[in-house]
């Protein structure tokens, strides 16, 4: 049991997809300028990868395992995923116009986050069974949106700050998303009891 | 053999995946935008027509099409920066420079009632008729100066909205400020 | 002509406020020299000037006023506080380096006084104990005692930095022992057996603790700090020390340990109260405070580090905008409401 | 009485300097050369000018009227002769012109004709256009309509009505010495308000440090038999502020988005009161005000004073040091620094501080903040001014907002204790006004677009009505050449070459047929878009139209032009233009 | 077919103005993970530029069968299958890079870059076109990816051309600053990466502005702008 | 796009499906011929990866069978902290049992497991040990790695070259600091006390196991 709480906490804070994997960034970077979009972003992200792990799981274990067909993963792993995303934001333009308003636009980008599938080929290297993988899963994808939202909380703040004229904007974004990483090399070693 | 193994699983995975796909796009389909309508509400609503387009709405879509958002002089730099944060695009310098508020005034005096200012005014803010003299509604001009060009006796002129103790706003303080501490450190 | 209102304002600076935090660290510093003796007072001289320096260096570059932000003496604030947490007998350029990165990046690249979400001094800290851990976590055995010119010697690299400089604080001796023993090793034991330790923490850092202690209670009652961060600290940490001290006192050190070891003296009236990086609601303060004294804890008993603070102080901080922006207090007259 | 007094939360304890001004009685200051009356001394509707250049007026007549029902009069001060009614500098931190009328007095500051009124036979309604047309406003600093706040809300009962007394800014004392001195008919006044509004309860709040004001006000009190309370509250600025006072002794909390009367409480200074009295008992319209002159002068006084007075000649009365170099209206924490010494004395100039660099040394430069939060213990309404500032510093207006910005009385309290100097409540103007602009630009751009989209509606049905038009004029015409060909085709080819000498032989049909095609095509479409120019009408008919519901500002904007075209004999006075039409 | 000018503007963009790593802010997992040393970077970016020149090509020649509303699977499994066969690749004779790269290499499909040049040109652009576009998207990448992983493993351990064996097994990285040098270790770490690529698109910011001065006359190339979208 | 006919949700879904199925054919066969080709290289230089681990711990010169066949699946193991089976590899020369080499974890590193290869000669010795996975802090920790290990001439870990439990006593076996005759870095001694304690324990294992493992498999 604890184990399984070890791969959750784990996945949030000492391996973190994008402080500690360095995964996922361009959407770190690119919507993290506004909460308000953060939280859309996260939301959205949580939800497609958390489904992603279980389905590229099932897929791995049913359909490319049993045949000795480990190098079609990465293809059919983010054809999947595409459809996925595809099919969420159809689904969601139609039912729900609101939902659709705070994560309609998030959406189409997810197919290009790199999170989304490096955790489903990162579950495989680690060896992980199907509760695993989903925990990891959600756990990375609850950390994205974690740092996400405190990221644009920052920058929401530093948006008002005297900063260097060259270093308005992505620069000191990236300043402050290393002083992050440098925050959360805090939790090295919290996973050693794993 | 394997080969053929690796190609009926994928198309297997192709062949359920894209009627689904198919089958969605149509079962779900939807008009309309709300972007457009966000974008819309950030432009000033002048319907100049100096960012290409008539008016401000077909300007909105071509933003939402992937237009610049630099090309509305009369939302200013402002109105750049907004749509930028709206859309999560870079902020750029405006495509023109920015002009003060103004509105237009009629000479009365020299109008000659050709009414050819009231069907260029996008927003009705021309008043009079035929043969007769006609007269701006301050409140509603835009200063989008449509009217100038179809003047035949150019009795339209622009002019600047003073500043005035109604509409008077509180001065950013920062610059004089900074000047002093300058002054002072120097 | 157009000077805008109050005409009158209250006689207080910058100035004052940052010159107050640094006469509160003196209790301190005065345990800690007659602790480890004068090396302390060369680093907090070394610190001092390269911070200065780097403001200097920065405030030109940035075409700032000069006079009026080297006068300010946050910078000097942030170089004590660096010198305070640095090993004692670092090498000169360790302490130089973290000065400059906290100065340059964590506070002028974000446009200087104020403006800084992370903690300048927790930064330097942080980048020196991932970048140099060998040095950072070389602290003089107890009752190693040099002369002040044998420490100048051993900080501008004249002297060889022998072994014997190099034992562990009584914080990472202790966990260090804990993890190995396989549950041989005992608190109890530890503390009564070990020459490092004193009665309560490490030989003599309890009257270190003390000093800060002092100093934090005098910056209170002057109104520049509240009581909601430190309180909320030590609280925390207390609490969560004292249920693992009670569930098993063999395995875990005490509360008493905990609060006056390592940092968490400094860190909880001087380190996360600093203003500028933390919380400024008061709910927002009372969870910043607890939420440093839980990882400071995590990290130092669980973690990679051998103390928490600075790490626990840098997770809180890029947590503090979304603290604040939640804990927003009612305004005057909206209090049913909320 | 033993009364539970409760606290505010925040507040700054500045220096008073208030003993300075008190040593010597109320004097009455001499009659300036000139007086100008600027119109706009209350909040809402500008008065218009009644008066013309040449005309002579007495004291007290009536020169500007009240504009719209939340707006004041506005009198000559004294009788003289008007000279000018101009634009002239205003005492405004903008330092713009408005309208003034501006009055040679012929020095014998004759009266018009006062009549004292009955107010107890008077219905309520009446005491307030009384009120309104004596140009009674609040004295306490906001200038509102008196009159607007003296009616209680229909739902909920009035509890308490506070009256404020307080005078928390420092320097000022002209409240002060007008409860030592005029006490009876301010206690008069209140009972004018008292029964307008219908209290439970009249809590007079008094700071604590004017011992003489409460004692002469309880005296005054006990004289005219009234029940109110006279009670000491705290000295800590800004006391005097409706909303602390309110809450300091009632325990009520009036937020920003609402109304006082909202939760039975109601405030009125005590200046108000007394000029409410004056205009009633005396039917003396406001034409003079209590001004304390004090800072860096001689001798610091109390004076009452002409509205219109130019403030540098009433500053010399108090003999000012020769470094004074400018004149703050107000108090020191509120106040502002006048933009030219001839500004007039108007009725929210309660005081006058000469200024000079000893007694408010220049402010050392600000520096960033370093979120000290002393601003935030300080701000008597719970706010944080320092997140406040940070937005508005970064031009983040809608953050500003989130940050309840439109709370903040602008009381200073924050700039007051912020240890980096930084001119927040400055910031706050500047952050307010803007939004400000930015809604009427936006009410402004919504107007825009409906206007638009109306234009638009109306060009295109016009376009499908001509095309119809067209249509059906080509639909005819095809038809008569229809039958034209038939009939051509009906006479001998030959006489057909004749008649048509260009077309070849069988030309004749093929005419016809084309036009008729094209004719009905073009009917066809004219009906298709002649009926989808309906449909979209329709729709568009539900929504509301813009030449309808037009605001009064617009039907006068309107009318005036209209008036201005008669006046130029270019058209009859009759509407000639739709829009005329529609707002007439 | 293509000409000289048109090349210029592409190789322009590619390099410099529409720098995907600096301006665009893209593909930044791989242009942050793997630079612990400038030869993972070039490695991986040579991995990039195949596989952006090849689904150029692919997706340029294909996109009029390609119908709209499946565009988006259809290109990525494109990607999808160019990438792997470029893992394989590596797999088969660059093994130790291959498993230095890691992860990292698969992820190219996800590489933002790569999908972002396929929608906004080469389904837009002939072949030509797009393959040389892909290309110098590429190297644009290519440079600031050797640059950042030039100047993480300088500073963090004082050597150049480390992991050049893993390529040519007869190289040996050079050690530049004296053995002594202890290493400032947060260089290679992630916090090291995140602040040099800020100070490097501060740098670029520096240079823009700084060109900007220098002709007035000329428009200044847009800034950085953040994010894929 | 030009404008698509409106086609039915079946029609659709049957269109869509009929494309993505011609590209899936033609990619994956792209694939699939691309990895067919590269498979053999791809299996030789995985079997190369291992030799080139175990020749560091154990020279080539000193066996002649194909080590990489002569395997055993060792079973979780407990004296070597193996939480999962692992592979065993036999060395012999002219048949004759010349060394074992496998896997050992040590449990107690300062960032927790740190990964093993061991090489154990027939008579006890130590042929050599690398370590193949850890989490020790890098620049003070990670000297056990060779390659991070300054001292290129003779790295850290190489000093349990020719340790044999016969030659040095259990006492011994430990850090300097401790009273033993292993080297290590000064304020860093978690690490190699956890890698020193490993070694001696699989050496132990070696010692006790080493018949009934040369024999297991042979009799095969
Ligand atoms: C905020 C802070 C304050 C510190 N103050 C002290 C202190 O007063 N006394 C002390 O022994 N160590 C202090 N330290 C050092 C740490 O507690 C810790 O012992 C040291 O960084 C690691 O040393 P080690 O590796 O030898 O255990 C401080 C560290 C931090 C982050
Ligand atoms: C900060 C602040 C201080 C004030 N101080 C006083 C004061 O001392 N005395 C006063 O009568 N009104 C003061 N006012 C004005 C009151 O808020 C309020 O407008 C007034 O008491 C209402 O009475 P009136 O309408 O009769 O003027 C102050 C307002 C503010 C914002
Ligand atoms: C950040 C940090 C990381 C450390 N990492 C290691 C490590 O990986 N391995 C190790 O043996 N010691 C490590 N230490 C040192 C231990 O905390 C401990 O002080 C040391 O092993 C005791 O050695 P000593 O007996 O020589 O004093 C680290 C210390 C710090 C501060
Ligand atoms: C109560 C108090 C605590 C402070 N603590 C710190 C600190 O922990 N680290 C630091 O760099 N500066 C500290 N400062 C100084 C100053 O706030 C800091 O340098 C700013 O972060 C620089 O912008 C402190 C200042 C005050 C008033
Ligand atoms: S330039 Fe601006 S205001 Fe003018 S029409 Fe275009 S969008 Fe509207
Ligand atoms: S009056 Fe002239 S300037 Fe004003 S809105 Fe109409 S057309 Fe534009
Ligand atoms: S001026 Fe506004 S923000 Fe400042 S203390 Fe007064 S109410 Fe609060
Ligand atoms: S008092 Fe001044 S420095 Fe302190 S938080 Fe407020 S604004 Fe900032
Ligand atoms: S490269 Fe763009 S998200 Fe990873």
């Amino acid at each position: 049991m604890s184990h399984y709480l070890f791969i959750l906490v784990g996945a949030v804070l000492v391996n973190n997809v994008v402080l500690v994997k360095i995964l996922g960034l361009c959407p770190f970077m690119g919507v993290s300028k506004k909460l308000e979009t953060a939280y859309g972003m996260g939301a959205a992200t949580t939800f497609v990868l958390t489904m992603a792990t279980g389905a590229s799981y099932i897929i791995d274990h049913t359909l490319l395992m049993p045949f000795g067909l480990e190098y079609l993963r990465t293809l059919s792993f983010i054809v999947t995923i595409a459809a996925i995303v595809q099919l969420t934001e159809m689904v969601i333009a139609k039912t729900s116009p609101t939902l659709q308003q705070t994560l309609g636009i998030y959406l189409p980008l997810i197919t290009t986050n790199c999170a989304v599938l490096g955790v489903p080929l990162l579950n495989i290297a680690n060896g992980y069974n199907f509760v695993e993988s989903l925990l990891f899963g959600a756990g990375s994808a609850f950390g994205f949106s974690l740092v996400l939202i405190l990221f644009a909380g920052i920058r929401e703040r530093t948006e008002g700050a005297d900063v260097p004229v060259h270093f308005r904007g992505v620069a000191i974004a990236m300043v402050t998303a290393g002083l992050m990483a440098l925050a959360f090399m805090g939790f090295a070693g919290l996973d050693k009891y794993q | 053999m394997d080969i053929l193994l690796a190609i009926a699983i994928m198309a297997l995975g192709a062949v359920v995946l894209g009627a689904l796909l198919g089958f969605a796009s149509v079962k779900f389909k939807v008009e309309g935008d709300p972007l457009i309508e966000k974008i819309e509400a950030i432009l000033p609503q002048t319907q100049c027509g100096q960012c290409g387009y008539p008016g401000c709405k077909p300007y909105a879509e071509a933003i939402a099409n992937g237009d610049e958002i630099n090309k509305c002089p009369p939302g200013g730099v402002e109105g750049v920066q907004r749509l930028a944060d709206l859309l999560g695009r870079e902020v750029k310098p405006l495509d023109a420079e920015e002009k003060p508020k103004q509105i237009a005034i009629i000479d009365e005096n020299t109008c000659i009632g050709c009414t050819l200012c009231i069907q260029a005014c996008p927003v009705d803010a021309i008043v009079g008729a035929a043969k007769q003299m006609h007269t701006i509604v301050a409140q509603q001009c835009t200063g989008c100066e449509l009217c100038l060009p179809p003047c035949p006796v150019e009795c339209i002129r622009m002019e600047v909205i003073d500043e005035n103790i109604d509409n008077w706003k509180w001065k950013y303080p920062v610059v004089e400020i900074k000047a002093a501490a300058l002054q002072k450190a120097a | 002509m157009f000077a805008p209102a109050p005409f009158l304002l209250k006689d207080v600076s910058v100035s004052q406020v940052m010159i107050q935090v640094c006469v509160a660290l003196i209790p301190g510093i005065a345990a800690y020299a007659s602790l480890v003796g004068p090396a302390i007072l060369v680093q907090l001289a070394i610190a001092t000037l390269a911070a200065l320096a780097a403001e200097a260096v920065m405030l030109r570059i940035l075409r700032k006023p000069l006079a009026m932000f080297l006068t300010d003496g946050s910078a000097i604030v942030t170089a004590w506080l660096i010198a305070l947490t640095f090993p004692p007998l670092a090498p000169w350029w360790l302490i130089v380096t973290g000065t400059v990165f906290a100065i340059v990046v964590a506070k002028h690249l974000y446009g200087g006084l104020g403006q800084n979400p992370f903690n300048p001094a927790m930064v330097a800290f942080a980048v020196s104990i991932v970048s140099f851990p060998a040095l950072m976590s070389q602290w003089p055995s107890v009752g190693l005692q040099l002369g002040l010119v044998d420490q100048m010697n051993v900080i501008l690299g004249w002297a060889p930095r022998l072994d014997a400089l190099s034992g562990a604080t009584p914080l990472d001796a202790m966990k260090t022992a804990l993890n190995l023993s396989d549950g041989s090793f005992d608190v109890t034991a530890l503390l009564a057996n070990q020459d490092i330790y004193g009665n309560f923490a490490g030989r003599g850092w309890e009257w270190v603790s003390a000093g800060y202690l002092l100093g934090g209670l005098w910056l209170w009652h002057r109104k520049l700090i509240t009581w909601h961060v430190p309180l909320a600290f030590m609280a925390s940490l207390t609490a969560l020390s004292g249920a693992l001290w009670l569930y098993n006192p063999s395995q875990f050190a005490s509360p008493l340990f905990h609060m006056l070891s390592g940092g968490a003296m400094l860190g909880a009236f001087f380190i996360a109260t600093d203003p500028v990086s933390g919380c400024t609601t008061p709910r927002g303060k009372l969870i910043f405070g607890a939420g440093a004294g839980l990882l400071t804890y995590i990290i130092r008993v669980f973690g990679g580090y051998p103390d928490g603070v600075a790490f626990a102080v840098l997770l809180m901080n890029l947590s503090a905008p979304l603290i604040d922006l939640l804990t927003q207090p009612p305004v005057f007259g909206m209090k049913d409401k909320a | 009485m033993l009364m539970n007094l409760f606290k505010f939360k925040g507040g700054v304890k500045p220096p008073t300097n208030k003993t300075q001004s008190v040593g010597l009685p109320i004097a009455i200051a001499p009659l300036p050369s000139k007086l100008v009356v600027p119109l706009h001394q209350s909040i809402g509707g500008m008065p218009r000018p009644v008066v013309q250049a040449g005309d002579k007026v007495l004291k007290g007549q009536l020169i500007g009227e009240a504009d719209g029902r939340i707006s004041a009069a506005v009198h000559a001060p004294t009788s003289g002769t008007v000279v000018d009614v101009a634009m002239h500098i205003q005492p405004h931190p903008s330092g713009l012109d408005a309208l003034c009328v501006v009055i040679e007095p012929d020095g014998k500051d004759e009266w018009i004709d006062r009549q004292p009124l009955d107010y107890a036979a008077m219905s309520p309604e009446q005491v307030r256009e009384h009120l309104q047309q004596s140009g009674v406003v609040g004295l306490g600093g906001a200038v509102f309509p008196t009159h607007g706040k003296l009616t209680a809300s229909k739902t909920v009962p009035m509890e308490e009505m506070v009256i404020n007394g307080a005078e928390c800014e420092p320097f000022i004392t002209c409240d002060d010495l007008l409860m030592r001195e005029r006490a009876e008919e301010v206690v008069r006044g209140i009972g004018i308000f008292r029964d307008l509004l219908r209290p439970k309860k009249v809590l007079i709040g008094i700071e604590d440090n004017k011992p003489e004001a409460a004692a002469a006000m309880r005296a005054a009190v006990a004289a005219v038999g009234e029940d109110f309370a006279v009670i000491q509250v705290p000295t800590l600025y800004p006391a005097g502020g409706a909303k602390q006072l309110i809450r300091v002794l009632t325990g009520k909390e009036v937020p920003a988005a609402k109304r006082s009367t909202d939760l039975g409480v109601q405030c009125f200074n005590v200046a108000t009161a007394y000029t409410a009295w004056r205009a009633i008992a005396h039917g003396e319209p406001v034409v003079s005000r209590l001004v304390t002159v004090t800072g860096n002068v001689h001798d610091p006084r109390n004076y009452e004073v002409l509205i219109g007075t130019p403030m540098d000649e009433l500053l010399k009365l108090a003999r000012p040091h020769p470094d004074t170099d400018g004149i703050i209206m107000g108090g020191p924490m509120m106040g502002f620094l006048v933009p030219d010494v001839h500004v007039p004395v108007i009725k929210a100039t309660n005081c006058l501080i000469a200024h000079d660099d000893r007694l408010f040394p220049p402010k050392a430069p600000e520096m960033p903040c370093i979120r000290c939060g002393a601003c935030a213990q300080a701000c008597p309404h719970e706010l944080q001014p320092f997140e406040m500032y940070w937005f508005s510093r970064a031009k983040n207006f809608g953050k500003t907002q989130e940050y309840n910005i439109f709370d903040c009385i602008e009381c200073g309290c924050c700039s007051f204790v912020c240890p980096s100097r930084i001119p927040l409540v400055q910031y706050f103007r500047f952050a307010k006004s803007e939004i400000w602009a930015r809604e009427r630009e936006k009410n402004a751009a919504d107007q825009a677009k409906t206007r638009f989209e109306f234009k638009q509606l109306r060009e295109e049905r016009e376009k499908a009505d001509k095309a119809e038009k067209l249509a059906k004029a080509a639909a005819a015409q095809a038809a008569k050449k229809a039958a034209e060909a038939a009939a051509a085709a009906a006479v001998p080819a030959d006489a057909s070459a004749e008649a048509t000498p260009s077309a070849s032989g069988p030309a004749p049909a093929q005419t016809s047929a084309v036009p008729a095609v094209d004719a009905e095509k073009a009917a066809k479409m004219a009906t298709i878009e002649a009926a989808m120019a309906r449909a979209k009408a329709q729709r568009e008919a539900v929504q509301p139209k813009n030449t309808e519901n037009l605001t009064s500002e617009q039907q006068r904007a309107a009318s005036d032009i209209e008036a201005r075209r008669v006046a130029a004999h270019l058209i009859e006075p009759e509407p000639a233009t739709p829009a005329g039409e529609k707002t007439e | 077919m293509i000409t000289r000018d048109e090349v210029k503007t592409i190789a322009g963009n590619g390099i410099w103005k529409q720098n995907t790593s600096i301006v665009q802010i893209l593909g930044l997992c791989p242009l942050l993970a793997v630079t612990t040393n400038a030869v993972n970077g070039i490695m991986l970016s040579l991995a990039t530029i195949i596989v952006m020149a090849l689904s150029g090509v692919a997706i340029a020649s294909l996109r009029n069968f390609i119908p709209h509303e499946i565009r988006i699977p259809v290109f990525i499994l494109i990607v999808a299958a160019l990438v792997t066969v470029v893992d394989l690749l590596f797999n088969a004779n660059l093994h130790e890079l291959y498993l230095v790269l890691g992860i990292f290499i698969p992820l190219i499909v996800t590489n933002c870059i790569v999908l972002a040049r396929v929608e906004a040109f080469a389904a837009k652009n002939p072949p030509l076109q797009s393959t040389f576009d892909g290309i110098f998207m590429g190297v644009g990448m290519l440079w600031t990816l050797a640059l950042l992983g030039a100047m993480r493993e300088f500073l963090g351990s004082g050597t150049i051309l480390g992991g050049i064996d893993m390529v040519f097994p007869s190289l040996q990285p050079i050690q530049v600053l004296p053995e002594s040098y202890p290493g400032f270790l947060l260089a290679l770490l992630p916090p090291g990466a995140f602040i040099l690529l800020g100070c490097m698109i501060a740098w670029k910011n520096w240079m823009e502005a700084r060109a900007a001065e220098r002709n007035k006359q000329k428009p200044p190339a847009p800034v950085a702008t953040a994010g894929c979208h | 796009m030009s404008a698509t006919k409106e086609f039915s949700a079946t029609g659709m879904a049957a269109r869509t499906a009929a494309i993505l199925f011609v590209f899936v054919i033609i990619f994956t066969g792209l694939l699939s011929g691309a990895y067919l080709w590269t498979k053999p290289a791809i299996e030789a230089s995985a079997a190369e990866e291992k030799m080139k681990l175990v020749d560091e711990v154990l020279p080539r010169s000193e066996y002649d069978n194909a080590l990489l066949e002569d395997t055993l699946t060792l079973p979780a193991t407990p004296e070597l902290t193996l939480a999962d089976p692992t592979q065993l590899y036999r060395a012999r020369k002219g048949g004759q049992p010349v060394a074992l080499v496998f896997e050992a974890v040590a449990p107690d590193g300062y960032a927790g497991k740190i990964r093993l290869i061991i090489a154990i000669r027939a008579t006890g010795e130590v042929a050599g040990v690398r370590v193949t996975q850890h989490k020790e802090t890098p620049g003070l920790g990670d000297y056990i790695e060779v390659k991070k290990d300054k001292n290129k001439a003779r790295p850290w870990i190489t000093q349990f070259n020719g340790m044999s439990l016969a030659q040095v006593t259990d006492k011994e076996w430990k850090l300097k600091k401790d009273g033993g005759r292993i080297d290590y870095h000064a304020g860093a001694t978690v690490t190699p006390r956890a890698v020193s304690k490993a070694v001696l324990r699989a050496a132990q294992w070696a010692e006790a196991n080493r018949n009934r493992l040369f024999a297991e498999g042979a009799a095969k």
